[in-house]
């Protein structure tokens, strides 16, 4: 694994957040860059963060495993995350991600807990259940990258993927 | 200042009271310095400067501020733990966690009015004297950590962090940490091991109090978004002048989120306790969709108890008790504390008669089940077993002792946890289950086992905690 | 308050189960609990590690005395103490502390609910093959949950599956399944051998203890986690599958591996040893051992083990019985003297067996005298450079001031045909630098072993010892404590316990030396040694007495000592 | 805590034994009645005649090892039977079962199993503590040997003895 030179240097710019002696505490910004830049997390990307903060890999491996904000697997060029909590269930997340689903052609019979993430044939795109986005009066929401969406009705889906080519 | 214009579409309900919402959906705002100072802002924090942090301390119990962001714990209180002879450096952290089904009041701010997050967080380690601050932001607000980003670029440039601030002795940072997508971290010691960069396991309380052993094991301020904007409004009206908004134990002003199956979902920023759950959902929120009656609420985010239509509640007015129903509950914290419930987070969910209670219990122990940190026994086992079972429920394979299980799991976690956690994770099941009894006999009738009774279920449930 | 007036400054009156007890002020609820005779069940809780709550098994009932308002005396009971306002919510026992006028209740309708619910989630998703798992007969999950368990599940769904059978280091597997979460292994891998390996991964329901890929559990503690794991999560490769634990019978011993003289607990059953595991004792060991220390016992198992006694006749030994053995060492080593006789001792022998060879050589009167110094590599922790288990015996008994110092002078003096004869007691000779041919000059070489060796092969007398497992006795530690080693199985085929071989050389040479027991050596021991003076060997007890002031300290007591004041753990 | 119990108190004709005396004397005088009409045959020309096609379901002969429908072992070796055997007829050492194995799931199996049918008394406790049903007591009742070695069954016989017994057995089971 490659880290590029201006990656370490905004590395470098987050352990100055914190005191010197609790370098630990940047393992999330730098989980954080390290995904923006590869697409997800490699077992190498874990052991550059354990040895750039002075820690145990498993200790990087935890938080990697904890969060589901970090993906273990390369995702689609454009991930989605669509809510799945009370609110959006009840506007209609799931006819909405079974619409993506089947506009984009991707299989989610076999997401399971360790592995929630499914990608289409062509690798465009990635899919996966997320709980609350936080926007609960315009549901069902969903994230395509960092990128937020409203009121994704079924309907609307067919648009939304035409944003993205 | 003028009375702000808002966007055509987006103008604030008559009844309401925009303090914090001011300049959320003004027309001709934006979320820059520029636009902020230009509307007076970081005057607050000067008059703060000119007062002893004690002072400031002092306006805030004064207020009656009480925490937004589930607990209602007042904040001015909070703030006082720290011990006095404390040598040790001090931090203030701003839960920007929001991650309470629900709730959605936070991204507003951030998105639109950051510079006034910014002032309360500066005046707020003025008053707890804390040098640095971190902005805990959930990961699922990438937008929002941008936005913050800048505004706290353009409060350095302009010398309001750092070092002498606006000219005085007090110095203070801020920093952006943000977090990767877990519920957890709203919890104030669940978000401090995450920020010391550990798996966020809530910690045992006694002895690891933050306002005493926080972050690093300092004294650390845990408030929310909401409360620490409130701070802001409290130095502008003074602690006294605030505590005259709302109602004498609940006040101020505090945003309703409201969601579900109403006709116009949104966010509602009232004076505490001066607005009906009746009022809210028929005036605020253009009552319930066409052709259907209200059959429950949730009112202060999905941890909370359902109330249900129809049902009455004793609550104290005064010295006299009285009864009222549903839609007469003040939205305030005691009164939803009187009627079982709580005013939590402010996420108001509204509930039509063409929901099955028991797909809304499995969607909310579904959310539960996935968010258990998994550190203490109870929290880790039962939320998922709850889960389990309502998921056989909804497949048709439901038992007749599952109901009693079901509330007997919930009983098994409330109360014995490490953290709120197992409180808000039992308090739907238990509360559902009561108050619905025939929609679970339904699904664990000998009748209808078999009998998948909805099929959204797979789809609820998959790749989720199976 | 009647219970203040009688209690110290230090003493705290605390009400556990309607009873009033005293305890010091800062002592754990559990451990008060303890005192008071009400054992409350814990999983995650340990003494010596600090207390994370996570098991939630030792909630209780507890109470506080009202404070009452400026200037208003607060209701007394019927004893004189406060009246207790009960808490609706219970409390972990094993991270709060005791304040003076508590209440505990470890019997109550909600204690007990509280340890049914937890006891039912911990089964939920555990595997029920307590046949198959090693720790069944001294599982805390086992024995919980027929004590505060439900006897039947209501548990109708599908178990949560998790890995099993996995490698996590050369000495331990993990099975995930059966894993509690309680954390002990994790919290003493970080704060007592600084090895932070372990972690959990996943989350919920999920969550799995594992260790990182590359970076394996192999310090040399690691088999500690395996005792504190209080299910069969964890378990030893060596000792898997081998036995029962019920079957074993345990015998308090020490580990002879290095001078630290740890104490542990033998497990055998039938004349064979499965396990060594540590014992508490809080001025040696803490309740750790290293993992050396453990697989010390597999020398027992030695096949090239002596079983018994031999004499050489020309260049073959042949097997002959004991009285005859004795009595041709006895008349070849009584036919030389001073010079040209010399002992080879070990400091691996015990006291007693060192004051035999002190009387032997009392009547033998050899030049020299001397041990072998066996050192190597010691560790921060336990492990002593000095792998010698009994050097301060050798000091104190055989007078060696500075052990090995001599071997070279004797090799010199083999050499020069100076020493003629050579009584060895328990030391490979090739190993300390002595070559075949110095020995093979040698007109009497008589020597006791227990594993065959080239020592044992150019002998004209080879006696079997036993080894430390095998026999009893007492030996002196680095730090000067005087500590009992206890016999676990007998030893094999004709070899005898090594102070029984010394005592009939004794009689042998000298005729009487009025031994009849073991006992009776210490004894002998204790009215001619200051040091042992008042001490008998049944006196010394299970944890030993200290009878030198070495100077020497163990570092990770010192660092445990440190964590107690601090309060983090109890200790 | 004592449990009394009171002595029944006894009528005269009970106290004076002779209507029990003469109830047993009327019994025993109906099977030799019986017999003599050859009603009913009490010998029976063992071993030429057996018993065998007679013997209920529970009796109680050799012990024995019995494999799953699957032909898969069911003893885990916990050692229970060796445990609670009361004359310690059974030998167990366990070993486990290599990496690469088709039921490598189980871990663990008997790597030697031995029951000394000298000393063997058939009282059926290892059948009874057994957690996996691994071990019954077959009908073979005549176990003879013309060496000691020769009465210690090890597995090898034991699993001929035994044969098959079906149903699903816990280790085996994917919910426990």
């Amino acid at each position: 694994m490659e880290v590029p030179k201006e990656l370490e240097k905004e590395a470098d710019d987050f352990i100055c957040h914190y005191p010197q002696e609790e370098k630990g505490s940047a393992s999330l910004p730098l989980l954080h860059l390290l995904q923006r830049e590869f697409g997800y997390i490699s077992d190498d990307a874990i052991s550059w963060v354990a040895e750039k903060l002075g820690t145990e890999p498993i200790k990087i491996l935890e938080l990697v495993t904890f969060y589901p904000g970090f993906r273990q697997k390369a995702p689609g060029k454009y991930h989605i995350r669509v809510c799945r909590t009370l609110s959006c269930a009840m506007a209609g997340c799931h006819q909405t991600m079974e619409k993506i689903c089947e506009l984009a052609g991707i299989d989610r019979s076999n997401v399971s807990h360790h592995d929630p993430i499914a990608i289409s044939t062509d690798g465009k795109f990635s899919i996966e259940f997320a709980e609350c986005l936080a926007s609960c009066g315009t549901g069902p929401v969903c994230l395509v990258g960092d990128d937020f969406h409203e009121e994704v009705k079924p309907e609307n889906t067919e648009q939304l993927l035409q944003q993205y080519k | 200042m003028a009375d702000p214009r808002y966007i055509a579409g987006k103008k604030p309900h008559p009844r309401e009271r925009r303090m914090i919402f001011r300049n959320v959906d003004r027309s001709g705002w934006d979320a820059s310095i520029a636009t902020y100072r230009k509307d007076g802002g970081y005057r607050e924090l000067k008059k703060a400067l000119k007062m002893k942090p004690a002072a400031v301390t002092d306006e805030v119990k004064a207020s009656g501020l009480r925490g937004r962001g589930g607990a209602g714990f007042p904040t001015g209180v909070k703030w006082g733990f720290i011990p006095p002879d404390n040598n040790k450096p001090i931090y203030l952290i701003c839960n920007a966690d929001e991650s309470e089904p629900g709730t959605f009041k936070d991204r507003y701010i951030i998105h639109q009015d950051p510079h006034q997050l910014l002032e309360g967080i500066l005046i707020s380690s003025y008053a707890v004297g804390a040098k640095v601050a971190y902005i805990y932001i959930r990961e699922e607000f990438p937008e929002g950590a941008v936005i913050l980003e800048r505004a706290i670029e353009e409060a350095r440039t302009a010398k309001l962090l750092g070092k002498k601030i606006l000219g005085t002795d007090f110095e203070c940072e801020i920093y952006i940490h943000r977090g990767a997508g877990a519920y957890i971290c709203g919890e104030e010691t669940g978000l401090i091991e995450s920020l010391e960069g550990k798996r966020p396991y809530p910690r045992i309380k006694p002895p690891y109090f933050p306002a005493v052993l926080g972050l690093y094991m300092c004294p650390t301020i845990v408030n929310n978004v909401e409360s620490l904007c409130h701070v802001k409004h409290v130095m502008a009206m003074g602690g006294k002048k605030y505590a005259q908004l709302g109602t004498p134990r609940n006040t101020g002003t505090r945003i309703l989120c409201v969601s579900g199956d109403v006709q116009k979902p949104g966010y509602f920023e009232i004076e505490v306790g001066k607005l009906t759950m009746g009022e809210l959902i028929e005036d605020l929120c253009g009552g319930m969709k066409k052709g259907r009656k209200l059959k429950a609420v949730i009112p202060g985010g999905s941890s909370a108890k359902v109330l249900r239509a129809g049902e009455t509640y004793t609550i104290r007015d005064g010295d006299k008790e009285k009864t009222i129903g549903l839609p007469d509950i003040p939205m305030d914290f005691d009164s939803l504390a009187a009627c079982g419930s709580m005013a939590g987070s402010g996420g108001v969910i509204v509930m039509d008669d063409s929901r099955d209670m028991t797909w809304v219990l499995n969607n909310i122990n579904t959310f539960y089940a996935h968010e258990s940190c998994g550190q203490c026994t109870p929290c880790r086992e039962g939320s998922l077993w709850m889960k389990k079972i309502t998921d056989r429920m909804l497949s048709g394979g439901g038992v007749p002792s599952d109901v009693e299980t079901l509330v007997s799991v919930g009983n098994n976690i409330a109360g014995r946890t490490i953290c709120a956690f197992g409180e808000a994770c039992a308090w739907p099941t238990q509360s559902f289950v009561a108050k619905f009894p025939e929609e679970f006999k339904k699904h664990t009738s000998r009748r209808n086992i078999g009998k998948a009774l909805n099929p959204e279920t797979k789809t609820a449930s998959a790749g989720l905690g199976d | 308050m009647v219970a203040s007036k009688d209690s110290g400054e230090n003493l705290v009156s605390v009400q556990v189960d309607d009873h009033w007890i005293s305890v010091p002020r800062g002592t754990r609820m559990i451990e008060a609990c303890k005192q008071a005779a009400a054992e409350v069940p814990h999983y995650c809780y340990h003494p010596k590690l600090t207390s994370p709550g996570n098991c939630r098994m030792c909630l209780v009932e507890m109470g506080m005395p009202p404070r009452p308002s400026p200037g208003e005396e607060p209701e007394l009971d019927a004893d004189g103490h406060a009246k207790i306002n009960w808490m609706p919510r219970p409390v972990i026992a094993c991270a709060n502390t005791v304040v003076d006028g508590m209440g505990i209740r470890t019997q109550s309708l909600l204690a007990k609910e509280c340890r049914q619910g937890v006891m039912e989630f911990l089964l939920i998703n555990h595997p029920l093959d307590c046949p198959i798992c090693d720790q069944a007969g001294e599982c805390t999950l086992q024995e919980y949950s027929v004590e505060h368990g439900n006897g039947q599940s209501r548990f109708l769904e599908s178990k949560v599956k998790k890995p099993k059978n996995v490698e996590i280091g050369p000495r331990i597997r993990l099975d995930d399944e059966r894993c509690v979460l309680c954390s002990r292994c994790v919290r003493f891998s970080k704060e007592v051998v600084d090895d932070d390996v372990f972690g959990f991964v996943d989350r919920g329901s999920h969550s799995v203890l594992t260790v990182h890929p590359d970076r394996k559990l192999e310090n040399n503690y690691s088999l500690n986690t395996v005792d504190i794991c209080p299910v069969g999560a964890l378990t030893s490769n060596d000792f898997r599958f081998k036995m029962r634990v019920w079957f074993m019978r345990e015998t308090k011993s020490l580990c002879t591996g290095c001078a630290r003289g740890c104490n542990t607990v033998v497990g055998s059953r039938e004349g064979k040893i499965y396990r060594q595991s540590p014992r508490e004792n809080n001025d040696v060991n803490s309740a750790w051992m290293c993992d050396t220390g453990r697989m010390e016992y597999h020398q027992l198992e030695n096949p090239a083990r002596l079983t018994e006694p031999m004499i050489k006749r020309g260049k073959k030994h042949r097997t002959v019985d004991w009285p005859e053995a004795i009595c041709r060492a006895a008349r070849d080593l009584t036919k030389f003297k001073g010079e040209q006789l010399a002992i080879i001792a070990s400091g691996r022998m015990t006291n007693e067996e060192l004051y035999l060879t002190r009387t032997l050589a009392e009547s033998l009167q050899p030049g020299v005298v001397d041990i072998v110094k066996r050192e190597g590599e010691g560790d921060d922790y336990l492990s002593h450079c000095d792998k010698n288990p009994n050097v301060n015996g050798a000091r104190k008994v055989l007078k060696i001031r500075s052990p090995g110092s001599k071997l070279k002078s004797i090799r010199k003096r083999i050499v020069e045909d100076k020493i003629k004869a050579l009584l060895v007691i328990g030391e490979d000779l090739i190993d300390c630098g002595f070559t075949e041919g110095e020995l093979s000059s040698l007109q009497c070489l008589v020597s006791s072993h227990i594993i065959a060796n080239p020592t044992a092969k150019m002998s004209h007398v080879v006696l079997p010892g036993a080894g430390y497992a095998e026999k009893r006795g007492s030996m002196i530690n680095a730090t000067g404590r005087l500590q009992r080693l206890n016999k676990a199985i007998d030893p094999p085929g004709q070899s005898r316990e090594d102070w029984e071989i010394l005592h009939e050389l004794n009689r042998a040479v000298d005729g009487c030396d009025g031994v009849t027991e073991l006992a009776d050596v210490f004894t002998q021991m204790a009215s001619t040694l200051s040091i042992f003076k008042g001490l008998s060997l049944s006196r010394i007890g299970d944890l030993g007495v200290d009878v030198m002031d070495t100077g020497e300290t163990v570092p990770l007591l010192e660092r445990e000592a440190r964590r107690v004041s601090e309060g983090l753990i109890v200790g | 805590m004592p449990i009394v119990v009171q002595r029944p108190r006894l009528t005269i004709a009970e106290k004076c034994y002779f209507p029990a005396i003469m109830k047993g004397l009327r019994i025993t005088l109906g099977h030799a009645i019986r017999i003599l009409l050859r009603k009913k045959k009490v010998t029976m020309q063992y071993p030429e005649a057996k018993w065998d096609d007679h013997l209920p379901e529970h009796y109680r002969g050799a012990p024995a090892l019995v494999t799953d429908e699957h032909d898969r072992e069911r003893c885990v070796s916990c050692q229970l039977c060796e445990f609670i055997c009361p004359p310690r007829a059974i030998t167990i050492i366990p070993e486990e079962i290599p990496a690469g194995d088709e039921w490598q799931k189980v871990e663990k199996r008997p790597k030697i199993f031995d029951i000394d049918m000298i000393r063997c008394i058939y009282c059926g406790m290892c059948e009874e503590v057994c957690p996996e049903q691994a071990i019954f007591l077959r009908k073979d009742y005549a176990i003879t040997g013309v060496s000691r070695e020769e009465m210690v069954h090890d597995k090898k016989k034991l699993y001929e003895i035994g044969g098959r017994r079906e149903g699903l057995v816990n280790k085996w089971n994917e919910l426990k």
